[in-house]
């Protein structure tokens, strides 16, 4: 399954892009964190939270193949 | 009075004072309106380790952070008994000094508007998927996090 | 940055939008406020009985309402973290629709200001010689009676 | 002793001015108020606080001859 994945502020410093897809099957968002890990070592070191269809998730939610987005900690206002 | 359908509540640059003022004359009209409370966020100079913050740039996931504000507005007029509400956010580099975010309830009476904005800005800075970049005055940057 | 002599926080008339973002637009110099937050007081054309409230007309007695304003400014400044805090109130007749009282609160910090503007609206409220005659549409009048 | 005594909003529409002066001697402002309501019966009926010097007095205070005022309830802003 193809993966639409967007980055934002701190997190797309770190990827360098800010969109980019990716090919992961039958995955969870821990299984996604460990691919983007894999790939960006220096978000192991960073905190944020992962988006799916625009609601944050946790670790053990399901990936639907939808928009996916990497969040780094909210600073608006 | 809320509407359905989520608002682009994102503007490009500084929210400016013009603009608060011909918002808060088009409430005239409405005149069982009897207490308005405004909140404006400005960009401090902060001094952080020696250098001064001379802009914040603002970028957001906008879908997501305008179906929250969409949400937080639903969930405001549900709590509270509130005639209208707006909410501005600013993207891109405002200054220091200038203003990045208006929001801004109006009900009959004072106690409610009290309330309703206090609870919209803690909503705001908590689930809105914006992201500011401080920039220093000598162009290097640190990004910000809300406390 | 509080002064030490009262001020005359009355203004002749309502307190336009202009004024307002006036206001707005002088603290943009002031680079360590972050958070602002203002009230403002409109008339509300109620029904009383039947009949419509078209006007308040406010008199006061002032030099005691100024002394008040001051040692409630004051107070403020004790208890809050504040850059600047500016109040102001109407005298005569205000249309409904119209503003009739402006106070304005800046921080560095938003927890700040909410607690000092609610803190202060309530503070005058109770306690400035401030009286206020709704005028219906007939021209009769009633005594309104702060709660 | 000569007072000084102002009249607002609700009180000033009974007395039908808003300053006059009367003469009264060793006396609090609880004789103050039988005074005036002897004077304009109607203000029996009203609420009205009284203030010596630009501050709320109480029925015990003495007079002390400088600015009086009878202060209908607050209704600002």
């Amino acid at each position: 399954m193809q993966l639409n994945i967007k980055y934002f502020g701190l997190i797309a410093e770190i990827t360098t892009c800010t969109e980019e897809t990716l090919e992961l099957s039958n995955a969870t968002i821990a299984d996604l964190k460990n691919v983007l890990i894999g790939k960006y070592p220096e978000l192991n070191t960073k905190d944020f939270q992962i988006a799916q269809n625009k609601e944050i998730v946790s670790n053990e939610t399901l990936i639907s193949g939808e928009e996916l987005a990497l969040l780094p900690p909210f600073s608006g206002g | 009075m809320s509407d359905k359908k989520p608002k682009n509540v994102f503007i490009e640059g500084a929210i400016s004072s013009e603009f608060i003022g011909n918002s808060i004359a088009k409430h005239q009209v409405k005149t069982n309106i009897g207490a308005h409370n405004i909140f404006l966020g400005q960009v401090r100079a902060d001094n952080i380790e020696g250098k001064v913050v001379s802009a914040i740039d603002y970028t957001a996931y906008q879908d997501m952070a305008n179906e929250k504000f969409h949400e937080i507005r639903e969930a405001t007029f549900e709590k509270f008994n509130l005639t209208c509400m707006h909410i501005y956010h600013s993207l891109g580099q405002i200054k220091a000094g200038e203003i990045c975010l208006f929001v801004f309830v109006s009900s009959p009476r004072r106690k409610e508007v009290f309330k309703a904005l206090e609870y919209v800005v803690e909503e705001i800075k908590a689930k809105a998927p914006v992201f500011g970049k401080e920039i220093f005055e000598d162009e290097t940057h640190k990004w910000k996090v809300n406390t």
